[in-house]
Formats: structure tokens, C-alpha cells, sequence
């Protein structure tokens, strides 16, 4: 244990905090402080003190007074969680002309105060943590912050109106942006739409001139009918390849006319842009706004591809773009950050079975409805039964439907709430039909989102209170005969009622993409349980990730309405021009390096590396690592069996003091 | 201290998910037994055996490794590496004559505080019932509420760590 | 050879013997071998638990102790009767979901020097066994008398695939199991919306008005899809459809005449037993005239639903699969 | 049924201030976890329930009335004893309750305090569950006559009309069955009726 045993000749600073009665409330921090003087003198503490708010500006000035004052050279601060206000501390040391590195923090809050009830136990926990950190902190040495320089280029990754939003941003500041989608046009749910709430303008009047836009930027290269394969690297330097679907179309010669689609004999339901409910050609551009214009082949449904005859599509176009022999290709980009818009999808409402939808004809999904109500729509904007002729005399709209609910998705999905109320004012502007909304809590907490709630009751909507129990078409009384019946209880009446009407909308929440984790993983960020990804920060830091350079907008970190969305895909913008315009990028000097005369050459280290930092070479026979390329996860300083390589900022015996100094007898 | 044997527990976690589940937990207020001492690594994969071996001669009556879930790790898969020296760590404290129970590998995510705190929970109660690990005194970090029980504890115990630490 | 241990339950040798006569008729046919609790006792309906919480479930426990004595290998529990069912999978269940209770009945059948571990057997009812173990493949192919022509009403009941602790049905509201394994014997199976609504229980007892509403509804669905017979799986289902039914009749002053039997039942008549030898005739509403449907030459039915026109439906899919994607996230 | 609004005078066992135990009381003393805490009053139970037409208060009016605290109110309810158990509540719910098992503890309560209103369905299951304790197997004959001639004399002859075909269809055995080994059950029985779910 010799180096444990060394009397340290470093000066050492102990400041434990208050923070208010956050921590003072469980642990008796003057206990500490004093604590801390007495006991670990001999390890080089030299003063200690403890503070109400040590980040505030006071708190900080102290700390630099003392250092400039008693000559410290370590500084120990027991505070909350270095994830929290490490950086603080360290510049503050920095300051005073310390290194930063010579500051640790001990989390006494998070880890003690905060999840402990007994005072004296607290106390004695704060003790050994601040010991641990004390002893730990003799073994630190001076680093200096590693800087690389920052690719100018971004991926943005999702067409929606999110990543639509930071493309925009950030190529009118000037830099270049991959914007990937894997469907074959931009817009994404928002290009589905109808009316947007609460001011009810038309989805696609307002984004179609941002898709536009977009399309059109000469900083943007748009990749749509694309997918992610693969990304390596790190923040600044990220290497990405895209898989180019094959669109059958070659993007140089096509016009876009649309004769190939209009002359495609075969038709096929749109599962995708229809939601089901319409038909789309096997040749075909999802939607007449669609941005780019070319049209997609889908092969899997193509008669020529099913069985070698047809070709309408070649024959008739007037440029030869039809390309049948076009393959999948891959693109390698580099760029210095990923900003992911990646989106939601819709609660699958076949779940709810006692819902009834596919199988009563008349239940729809709320995207179902969209389509329904859009001019572009498979009705033309009529709302219909299935039969897509009657129009319905009375309609049910049912909130929450996969929300709120332990059985499907435990949050709420934030959006539905407001999607009712809008379906229920198209449905009686265009129908003029008797509306049910059935709701739990009515959820309208946004910039003229009441008011619009005002509204629709002022337009007659009838509003009912209660969780729908069940739709069904087994009539119990004549009257209920060729209806659907809504069974619920009226939670203000306390009586159960069965509502009859002629059509039900289901308002489907949001879920996760169904790949989110696998994207997750492909990216390097982790999801919440509910599969959404993970913010920095909630509050404080809600467009960044755990991983540098790797941010998300939109839906992708959790429901979120337009107006959210789009504020998202700014920031993240902001965020990612901010790094570029750094130029270089300061990353942690937390590396691993190998003492080449310990080296033995075993190799053993070789493969252990995930972002091959390390390389062997061979005519010395000794092992090396690129500390551009690592990470300082520290893998390989613990595998080596000659104890050659060596870990900044977490070396064996930083380690080894802590774990002294957390088991010493208090 | 109570009449109830109080075990050490020191606690490995990464930078990445675990430690940030531990500040989830604090964040939420979610209660946990404060038998538990967190040191932070930057991955689970930095975890080297011999600093489970030095918390147990030092004193420690168990440790805990917790690292991202297995898919997740900040560093594409270093925590299969941790898993994997675990099991192997196990083996040789068992032939080593220790419980290979007073061991425990953890994942949490970051979001994971609550679950955290109950494997925390947990794991002590595991430790209380294996008793204090009897390792011989052999140097001052030794802990307090330790009671020494000589047969299991063969003077190899302390020298390994002594010739490993 | 299938091996159970098997649970009748106490309805099986009375209001239910058509029920049990059937069972004993078909089970050699699919090779079904069943070990009967020895000395089982009742498992004490809806009643017991309404008295007296730990001797309700010491009583029902009783049954599983029991069992797991004699399992020697094949740790099945086999029950026909849906409450029966319920109750010995509830008991498992909810004293492994509360150690407290758990506790407290271990202790009460230590004085019967008997002891249950939760979740040492696997108690399953008799539709369940028959579509997961024995197959629809296997059961058709035992079929010698198609039941073509028979217009059938599937009723589930509720206590089958409710409240499913195991995830073994395809839906709670909608499954399909009983329609696959009529469809299998040939009959021509109705889309009963009400296939799992509730027969009114033990209301028939205690509060008869309550429990003959709850009848009408069912027998007259049925017979709005026009069916020739409903087939239950649960002897109070049975019970009450069926018994009570004048009663029904006579307090709505409806005639309905919809008979009412075992599943067991038709599958015996599909395997080539004669009407009597699978029970037929104990009903109170004669199933004759659904009876004289079967062999006769009728041309099949008419398709109940015309080909879709207009907007095309979303698939209809079972949510079984749905359940499956999310039971395996939650053991990721 | 009646639908009239029920006015309970305070008597043995009724409380007029609010009593905050009561929830975690009915909770603890439920089969396996009943979540009761949980409900957010969102009325699927209430919407769900095949008879709820006969209940004086919906299984969700129940869950907030024990919220408050007003045990006589609850106890006196018909609610539990309309209950049919037929799960469609529990699947249903969006937080799990066990709505049938909180049920059936209500009604214990309710036997215990005396405070059920219509002494029919009560008398039903003990007269059941003496059939249980005597033999061992339910005894539909004699449940069914000693109950009828108790609650139902008039009906008894439409009702032995059925009691005669189910009789002379072989539906019905005459003379009771009992299990061989009735000291063991009846010795779990007494050891289990000295036992209570507490904790």
C-alpha cells in the first residue's frame, strides 16, 4: 500500500455545502467540516469550510480567495452531483490559476442527504465519501483539455417537422446538412394532416413552403428513400453511411410529371400516407406536395417484378428515368453532429379490442380520420361511414385511447386532448352531426388551447366525462339496432349510460418508433423505459444526449405537439451551430496511454477497443493508442496483465486511495 | 449502530447510466440503506478485478458493479467486458473461500434511480444475511463493526490482497 | 398420451353431468389421461370469499395441495368448470402476488398437515388444454360427423379468459379459441359480439332480476344471428342459460327457445357418438331441432358478410401476437 | 331494484367524521395487490359493469367513498353484492384494481358490521358455505330449496318445476356427497378462521 502511505505534501481545501437545507436538513455539515480538519490533516487538508450555497458567486470567491491565499493545490468540494456543478468548480479553481482537474466534488446531496433519512448515519456516509475524495484527489494530476476540430457538416436524421426545422436553421447559418428520411418524401406525420390546432390553418398550407424550402436549399442535401446503416467516430468527427434505396427512378432525368403513376395498371391500399384507407399506384409520389417530386418503384407489389411483364410505367415516360435494373447504393458522409428527428408512431387502436376497431366497420383511428377529413384525402374531404358514401349522423370521439392506461402506454400522450376537440369542430362543421367527446381530464394547458376548448363547447359538442368502457353493435333496445353503441359511465351523473351513434374516432396517442431502441443503439443513446430517448437533461438540457454531438428534436424524446416540436428542432440547431462555430471541440482528457517499456506486446488489449483507438505496432513490438480516437472508458487499462497502460483521471491508484479512504473507521 | 449487523458496500458505477441513476434517485427522493458507497468510473468496463479485492480486504463486506444495460453502454459494448471478469471474479473469490454472493453486477440506465435504489436494497439485505466477511486484521482501514471469525478466514485472503492491491 | 391432474369440480357429477358425460366420451379419442384429485372438496364459488378471506383460499388451496402430492412428473391441473378454474388459478396466483397471504393459508393447511408452493403447478382449463396441447389439427382429424348446417352460438363466459393471469387467451374481450375449435368440428360458427359477456352468475340466487336481464341479452343475440344451439364452457353458464330460461321468458314474457350445451358435447357428436352417450337431453331446452341439422343435405349457409365495398377495413389481427411482442420487450 | 338514494342513520359501526384508514384498511384486507390507491375515477369499472343498472353506486363511487372515509355509506351499499365477478372491470382498467376481490372484501366487512341492506345474498353464501363445511362439495339441491323456501317461498314452485327437470334429468343428486377425509378440511378450516390478512 505504499503509495496510499506517503505523507502527501499537497494542500488540500475541503468545502462542504449547505445547499440551503437541502443537504444541511440530513447531514451535519459543520460536523463534517470539522471532521474533515481534524482527521485528515494527515493527508494534506489544510483548511476547512463549509458554506450555504457554495456555487453561488460568494461560495466561489472563497474557494478562489483560499487557493490564492494558503497556496492550495487540491480542492475538495462536498456538494451535490459533479454532473451538476462540476464544471463550476473547476473553472472557479481555474480562476485562482489552478488546473481544473486538481478539483473533484463529492455528492453528498444526491447521494446522501437526498436519499438518507437518518441524520447521524447521513453524517457519517458525507464522512467517508469526503475521506474517499480527499485521499483520492493526492493521486490527480494537472491535465490539459484535448481540442479537435469540428466537421462544419450536420446530419439530421427524420424528415418530419422537427428535423425539417433545424435542417432550415442551420443551412441559412451557412453550414451543410444531410437531411436523411426514410420515407420517399419529407413532412412526415404533419403532411398527413388536415387542420392544425388550435388555430385550424391547414397543415399543408404552412408546411408545404418549409418542405419547399427545404428541398430547394442549396445548403441541404436531401436524402429521402434513405436509411442510417452505420456512425463511428465522435462529437466533430462522426463518420456515417446511408443506404440509398433503390427508387427505380433515376433522380437526374425524371421530371416529375407523374405519367408513370397516372399509366401504372395496379393499385394497392397506402398503408402509409392513406393510414390504410386509400389506395396509392405501385409507381407512385405519396402525396402531390411531396418534396422531392420523383416517384418511388415499390418492387415487392410491381407486376413486372412479380412476374416479368407490364413495364407501363418505362413505356410512357417521356425522359427514360424508369430504371429497373437501379440497386440499392451506399453513401459515406462525415460530419461533426447528429441531430435526431426520428418521430413517433401512432397507438396500433387494434389493441383496445373492446374498442371494436378492425373489427367494426365504423371505428376509426384518429389518422384514419385525418385522411378522412383531407381535400387531398381518399373522400376528397367528405367525412363518411366506411361505405364511404353515408354521412354520419352521430359521432363518438374517444380521448385517450393506448394512454394513461397500465395495460398499453402508462403516460400521457399530450397531443390527444386537442386532436379531439379539433376532430369534433370538423365534424360538425362538416356534417353537421351530434358530437360525443369522451374524455378523462380535459388537457389543454398551451397558448390558446383553452380557448379553443371554450369553442368547441360553445358549438354544441356534447362532453362526456368517463373512460368508454366499450363499443359495440350488439343492440340491447330497438332503438340501439344498426348502431354502434358507446358504453361508459357518465363519472358526473354516477349512472352508466349506451350512447348510440353511427360512427366512433378513436384518438390514438404516441408511441415510440418500434426501432427506436435499435436507432438508440445505433447512435450510442440510450431510451427511457417507455422507449423514449433520454435528454441530458429534462429541463435544462432537453435537445442533448449523454452522448456529445448526438442531439434529438421533436417527438423522438416524447410526445410533443407542432408548435414544441418545431421549437425543438431550433434549439437543437442552436446548439449544433454553437459547436461549429467553436471551430474545435474540447473534449474530457480522460485517455488512456501505454508505458512503452512496461509493454510487453501481449496484445491482449488489441480487441478490447470498440473504436479502435489502439494499434499495434509491429517492429517495436509494443501496443499504441491514439488519443484522438479514445474515449477513456478504460477497458483496456484494466485488462492489461503488465499494468502498462494507464488511465488519466481514473488511474489504479486514484482508485485504490478512494477505496481507502471510503472504508477508513469514522 | 443497531444490533443488526450494518455490512459495507462499496459500489462501481459508470459515468454514464448508473451514476446517473444514482442522481435520478436522489433527484426523485427515492429512500435507499446508506451501507452503500458509490465510486465513479467512467465505464463498467474500467472495472479492474483487483479493486474488488482491495474493497473486500479493506473491509468492504460487498461490492456492486452496475454499468449500462447490456446494448446501451456509452461505449458501444465495454459492459459485456465487465460482465464477462465478473463471472470470472466470482469463481476465483469462491475457490479464495469467499461467498461469490457478495458480489453483484447491476445494470440501470439512466432514467433506471428507482430500480437502482431497490438492487441497492436488495443487495444489502443479501450481504446482512451472508454476515460480515471475515477477513483477518491486517491494516488500519479495517472496519469498524467487524467481527473477526478466523476459521473462514484463511491468511491467504489478506496477503492475496496484499500482493494484488 | 396427454396426462392431467384433473379437477371436476363438484357441478360436473350434478347440474353438469352432461358436461362430465361428455368429457369421459371423448377424452380416450384424443388420448387424454385424467388423474383426479384425490378427495378434492369444493372450491367454494364466488361464495367463500365474500365470508371469510383466509379460509376461502385455505379451502381452494386444499385442492392444490392435494395435487401436488399426486403430481408425479406432469404438473398440469386440468379444470373443466370455469369458476372452479378461476378460483385454483387465483389462489396460485395471488398467494405468490402477496406472501402474506401465502403465509396465512400455508399455515391453515399445516394443520391438515398439508403445505402449497405458489407456481408449482400449472392450472389450466380444459378449452386451453384441448387448443394448446392436443391441437385443432389432431381434433379434426377425429372428426367422423362434421356438424355441417349447425348454425353455433361460441359463449366463452367470463371466468375463462378473465381476469388471464398467464396470458394464455388470445383476447379478453374477443378471443377466438372456442370459433377455431367449433370450426374445426364443422359447424358453422355465428360472430357472437357477446362471446364473453357475463350468464348473471350467482344473481340467478340471490338477485333474479338482475341475472335474467343478463340472460335475455345473451339468448337473444344468439338468436337474432339466428343460432341453432349455444355452446358454453362453463357448467354455470350452462345452469343459468339454460334452467333458467322459462323463468326469463316468463318475467320478460319473451318465448325464446335457444338451447344451450357443452362444447364437450358437440365435439362428442363430431367424433361419432350418438346423442345420448354425450349427454344430449339433459338440457331443459331441448336441442333437438339443432340436432336434426346435422347430416342433413343443406346447401351452407349464406356467407354472413358481403364482399367490402367502399373504404378498405384496417386487418383485423388477434391481439395474442401484440401480447407476445410485449411480454418478450418486458423479459428484455 | 331500487334506485332510491340510500340515507343512512349513523348505528353501531358508522362513523360521521371522516376516517382516512378506511381505504388502506379495505386494501390490506384484499387477495393479492389490490392497487385500490390507484384509481383515477375514470369510470371504466362503472362503464364496464353488466350491472351496474342495479347498483346504488357505481364500483368507482365506491373506490372515492372510501377515499373519504364513509364507511357506513360503502358498507350499506348493494354495489358489492350486484357484483357478478365478471372480471370485465379488472381488465379494463387503466391502474389494474382489483375491483371483483375489493369486492368481495367489502361484503365481509359488511357481514361483519351487520350493515348489508337486503340479508338475501348473505344468507346465500353462508347457507353455501355450510354446505362446504358439512360435506365438503356444494349440495346444489339443498342450496337451492333451503334457500328458496328462506327468500323466495312464493317462487319455490315455479322454481321446484326446474329443481324437477333438472331432478328427473339426473342434474340433481338427491343425497348430498361428502369427501372422505373431513377432519383434515375441517381442521384447515378452523386453524384458517383464526387467521386474518393484516400486512
Amino acid at each position: 500500500m505504499s503509495e496510499n502511505e506517503k505523507t502527501p505534501n499537497e494542500r488540500i481545501g475541503v468545502y462542504v455545502c449547505h445547499c440551503g437545507s437541502n443537504i444541511a436538513g440530513t447531514v451535519d455539515v459543520v460536523g463534517v467540516r470539522d471532521w474533515a480538519q481534524e482527521h485528515l490533516g494527515k493527508d494534506g487538508v489544510v483548511i476547512s469550510r463549509d458554506y450555504k450555497f457554495m456555487c453561488s458567486s460568494l461560495g466561489q470567491e472563497m474557494i478562489e480567495k483560499d487557493i490564492k491565499e494558503l497556496g492550495l493545490s487540491r480542492v475538495v468540494v462536498a456538494a451535490c452531483s459533479p454532473h451538476l456543478h462540476e464544471k463550476t468548480f473547476r473553472t472557479a479553481a481555474e480562476r485562482a490559476g489552478l488546473n481544473p482537474y486538481l478539483t473533484e466534488l463529492v455528492s453528498i446531496r444526491e447521494q446522501v442527504s437526498w436519499v438518507h433519512t437518518d441524520k447521524e448515519v447521513a453524517t457519517q456516509k458525507s464522512k467517508s465519501l469526503v475521506a474517499g475524495t480527499v485521499k483520492r484527489i493526492i493521486h490527480n494530476e494537472a491535465l490539459e483539455k484535448l481540442k479537435v476540430p469540428i466537421n462544419p457538416n450536420t446530419l439530421v436524421v427524420g424528415g418530419g417537422i422537427a428535423g425539417i426545422q433545424a435542417s432550415l436553421e442551420i443551412a441559412n447559418g451557412g453550414f451543410h446538412v444531410y437531411l436523411v428520411e426514410r420515407e420517399p418524401s419529407i413532412g412526415g406525420h404533419m403532411a398527413q394532416f388536415d387542420k392544425t390546432f388550435p388555430t385550424l390553418d391547414c397543415s399543408a398550407c404552412i408546411l408545404t413552403p418549409r418542405m419547399v424550402e427545404a428541398g430547394t436549399h442549396p445548403n441541404i442535401t436531401l436524402l429521402t428513400w434513405s436509411e442510417v446503416m452505420s456512425v463511428s467516430g465522435y462529437i466533430g468527427n462522426f463518420s456515417v453511411a446511408i443506404k440509398k434505396k433503390a427508387r427505380f427512378v433515376n433522380e437526374e432525368l425524371c421530371t416529375g410529371c407523374g405519367i408513370c403513376v397516372e399509366k401504372c395498371p395496379k393499385k394497392t391500399i397506402d398503408h402509409e400516407y392513406e393510414a390504410g384507407l386509400g389506395y396509392r399506384k405501385v409507381i407512385y409520389t405519396p402525396f402531390a406536395q411531396a418534396v422531392p417530386k420523383f416517384p418511388v418503384l415499390d418492387a415487392p407489389n410491381c407486376t413486372y417484378f412479380q412476374n416479368g411483364k407490364c413495364k407501363a410505367c418505362e413505356k410512357f415516360c417521356p425522359t427514360n428515368a424508369i430504371d429497373f435494373t437501379q440497386q440499392d447504393q451506399i453513401l459515406n458522409v462525415e460530419v461533426g453532429n447528429i441531430i435526431l428527428a426520428t418521430g413517433y408512431d401512432m397507438f396500433d387502436a387494434r389493441r383496445v379490442t373492446n374498442y371494436g376497431y378492425g373489427r367494426l366497420a365504423n371505428v376509426f383511428s384518429s389518422m384514419e380520420f385525418e385522411r378522412l377529413c383531407n381535400a387531398s384525402g381518399p373522400t376528397g374531404g367528405e367525412i363518411t361511414l366506411r361505405d364511404g358514401k353515408t354521412k354520419p349522423e352521430s359521432v363518438g370521439i374517444i380521448h385517450c385511447v393506448g394512454s394513461r392506461d397500465k395495460n398499453y402506454n402508462n403516460y400521457c400522450s399530450t397531443i390527444c386532448c386537442m386532436q379531439s376537440l379539433k376532430f369534433a369542430h370538423l365534424v360538425k362543421e362538416r356534417t353537421g352531426a351530434t358530437v360525443y367527446e369522451f374524455y378523462i381530464d380535459m388537457r389543454t394547458a398551451a397558448k390558446s388551447y383553452d380557448e379553443f376548448y371554450q369553442r368547441i363547447l360553445e358549438e354544441g359538442t356534447l362532453f362526456v366525462r368517463g373512460k368508454v368502457a366499450e363499443v359495440s353493435d350488439a343492440a340491447r333496445e330497438p332503438h340501439e339496432k344498426g348502431k354502434l353503441i358507446i358504453q361508459v359511465e357518465d363519472t358526473f351523473i354516477g349512472k352508466q349510460r349506451r350512447i348510440p351513434v353511427d360512427m366512433v374516432i378513436l384518438s390514438s396517442g404516441m408511441e415510440p418508433r418500434a426501432d427506436a431502441k435499435q436507432t438508440g443503439q445505433l447512435f450510442g443513446i440510450s431510451c427511457s423505459s417507455d422507449g423514449w430517448y433520454i435528454e441530458r437533461h429534462p429541463k435544462l438540457d432537453p435537445v442533448t444526449t449523454m452522448t456529445e454531438g448526438i442531439l434529438i428534436a421533436g417527438c423522438a424524446s416524447g410526445p410533443k405537439d407542432i408548435p414544441s416540436s418545431v421549437s425543438q428542432g431550433a434549439a437543437a440547431a442552436a446548439r449544433v451551430m454553437d459547436k461549429i462555430l467553436q471551430k474545435e471541440v474540447e473534449l474530457e482528457p480522460v485517455r488512456a496511454t501505454v508505458n512503452e517499456e512496461k509493454c510487453s506486446g501481449c496484445r491482449i488489449c488489441n480487441n478490447l477497443c470498440p473504436f479502435s483507438a489502439i494499434a499495434f505496432i509491429e517492429d517495436l513490438a509494443v501496443t499504441r493508442i491514439n488519443p484522438a480516437l479514445c474515449q477513456g472508458c478504460g477497458t483496456c487499462v484494466a485488462a492489461c496483465p503488465a499494468g502498462a497502460i494507464s488511465g488519466t483521471g481514473f488511474s489504479n491508484e486514484q482508485i485504490f486511495a478512494q477505496i481507502d479512504g471510503l472504508l477508513m473507521s469514522i | 449502530m443497531s444490533e443488526q449487523f450494518e455490512p459495507v458496500i462499496i459500489g462501481f458505477t459508470c459515468n454514464w447510466c448508473s451514476y446517473r441513476a444514482a442522481d435520478a434517485a436522489g433527484t426523485a427522493r427515492v429512500k435507499y440503506a446508506p451501507n452503500v458507497r458509490l465510486i465513479r468510473l467512467m465505464c463498467s468496463g474500467r472495472l479492474d478485478p483487483t479493486f474488488v479485492i482491495k474493497a473486500l480486504a479493506g473491509g468492504a463486506d460487498g461490492v456492486m458493479i452496475s454499468g449500462c444495460h447490456p446494448g446501451d453502454c456509452h461505449y458501444i459494448d465495454q459492459n459485456y467486458k465487465a460482465l464477462r471478469r465478473v463471472l470470472l471474479l466470482r469463481r476465483t473469490l469462491k475457490g479464495m473461500g469467499v461467498e461469490p454472493e457478495r458480489i453483484k453486477l447491476v445494470w440501470a440506465s439512466a432514467a433506471e434511480g428507482m430500480q437502482l435504489a431497490h438492487e441497492i436494497d436488495s443487495f444489502i439485505e443479501e450481504v446482512r444475511k451472508l454476515g460480515p466477511l471475515g477477513w483477518p486484521k491486517w491494516n488500519e482501514t479495517d472496519h469498524g463493526s467487524q467481527t473477526i471469525d478466523d476459521e473462514q478466514a484463511p491468511v491467504a485472503h489478506g496477503q492475496e490482497a496484499e500482493v494484488t492491491a | 398420451m396427454n396426462k392431467y391432474i384433473y379437477y371436476p369440480g363438484c357441478s360436473m357429477e350434478g347440474s353438469a353431468k352432461a358436461y362430465g358425460d361428455s368429457l369421459n366420451f371423448i377424452k380416450g379419442t384424443l388420448e387424454m389421461e385424467l388423474d383426479e384429485i384425490d378427495d378434492w372438496n369444493c372450491c367454494g364459488a364466488t361464495e367463500y370469499v365474500s365470508l371469510n378471506l383466509i379460509p376461502a383460499y385455505s379451502l381452494i388451496a386444499r385442492n392444490l395441495a392435494l395435487a401436488s402430492k399426486q403430481a408425479n412428473g406432469h404438473n398440469t391441473v386440468m379444470a373443466p368448470c370455469s369458476a372452479c378454474y378461476l378460483n385454483l388459478e387465483k389462489a396460485d396466483y395471488y398467494m405468490a402476488e402477496r406472501p402474506a397471504l401465502g403465509e396465512k393459508v400455508n399455515q391453515a393447511l399445516a394443520a391438515g398437515g398439508l403445505h402449497y408452493e405458489p407456481g408449482s403447478l400449472q392450472i389450466r382449463h380444459l378449452l386451453d388444454v384441448f387448443i394448446n396441447d392436443i391441437g385443432l389439427d389432431t381434433i379434426k382429424s377425429k372428426v367422423t360427423r362434421p356438424l355441417a348446417g349447425m348454425r353455433v352460438a361460441p359463449y366463452l363466459g367470463c371466468m375463462v379468459p378473465r381476469p388471464d393471469f398467464a396470458h394464455r387467451w388470445s383476447d379478453f374481450e374477443q378471443p377466438t379459441e372456442l370459433d377455431d375449435l367449433l370450426k374445426a368440428l364443422g359447424a358453422e360458427v355465428i360472430e357472437f359480439p357477446l362471446k364473453t359477456e357475463c350468464c348473471g352468475g350467482h344473481m340467478t340466487q340471490i338477485g333474479p332480476e338482475t341475472a335474467y336481464e343478463l340472460i335475455r341479452r345473451l339468448v337473444s343475440s344468439a338468436e337474432e344471428h339466428q343460432a341453432d344451439i349455444m355452446v358454453t364452457v362453463c357448467p354455470m353458464c350452462q345452469m343459468n342459460l339454460d334452467a333458467y330460461q322459462a323463468e326469463t321468458n316468463h318475467f320478460f314474457g319473451t318465448n325464446y327457445q335457444m338451447p344451450v350445451v357443452f362444447f364437450t358435447q358437440l365435439m362428442g357428436l363430431a367424433f361419432g357418438g350418438n346423442p345420448k352417450e354425450v349427454g344430449f337431453g339433459m338440457e331443459l331446452v331441448s336441442a333437438n331441432k339443432a340436432l336434426t341439422r346435422i347430416g342433413m343435405e343443406l346447401p351452407p349457409g349464406e356467407t354472413p358478410r358481403k364482399k367490402a365495398e367502399g373504404l378498405p377495413m384496417p386487418e383485423r389481427r388477434l391481439k395474442k401476437k401484440v401480447v407476445e411482442k410485449i411480454n418478450q420487450e418486458g423479459q428484455e | 331494484m331500487t334506485q332510491t338514494k340510500v340515507i343512512v342513520q349513523p348505528k353501531a359501526g358508522l362513523r360521521k367524521q371522516e376516517d382516512l384508514t378506511l381505504l388502506h384498511e379495505v386494501s390490506i384486507a384484499t387477495a393479492g395487490v389490490s392497487h385500490l390507491e390507484m384509481c383515477i375515477q375514470c369510470g371504466t369499472c362503472g362503464g364496464s359493469c353488466p350491472s351496474a343498472a342495479d347498483m346504488d353506486h357505481t364500483p368507482r363511487m365506491i373506490f372515492a367513498m372510501l377515499r373519504a372515509g364513509m364507511r357506513g355509506e360503502v358498507l350499506h351499499s348493494n354495489t358489492p353484492w350486484i357484483c357478478v365477478s365478471c372480471y370485465h372491470c379488472v381488465v379494463r382498467c387503466p391502474q389494474i384494481v382489483h375491483i371483483p376481490d375489493v369486492m368481495y372484501t367489502l361484503k365481509g366487512m359488511a357481514i361483519k358490521a351487520k350493515l348489508y341492506r337486503d340479508s338475501n345474498p348473505p344468507h346465500f353464501s353462508q347457507t353455501f358455505v355450510g354446505m362446504v363445511e358439512t360435506f365438503g362439495r356444494s349440495y346444489e339441491l339443498g342450496l337451492a330449496t333451503r334457500h328458496y323456501l328462506r327468500h323466495y317461498p312464493l317462487r319455490l314452485p315455479g322454481m321446484a318445476l326446474m329443481g324437477l327437470g333438472l331432478l328427473t334429468k339426473d342434474r340433481m343428486s338427491i343425497i348430498p356427497k361428502q369427501i372422505k377425509n373431513m377432519s383434515q378440511l375441517t381442521a384447515i378450516l378452523n386453524k384458517a378462521k383464526t387467521l386474518e390478512l393484516t400486512s
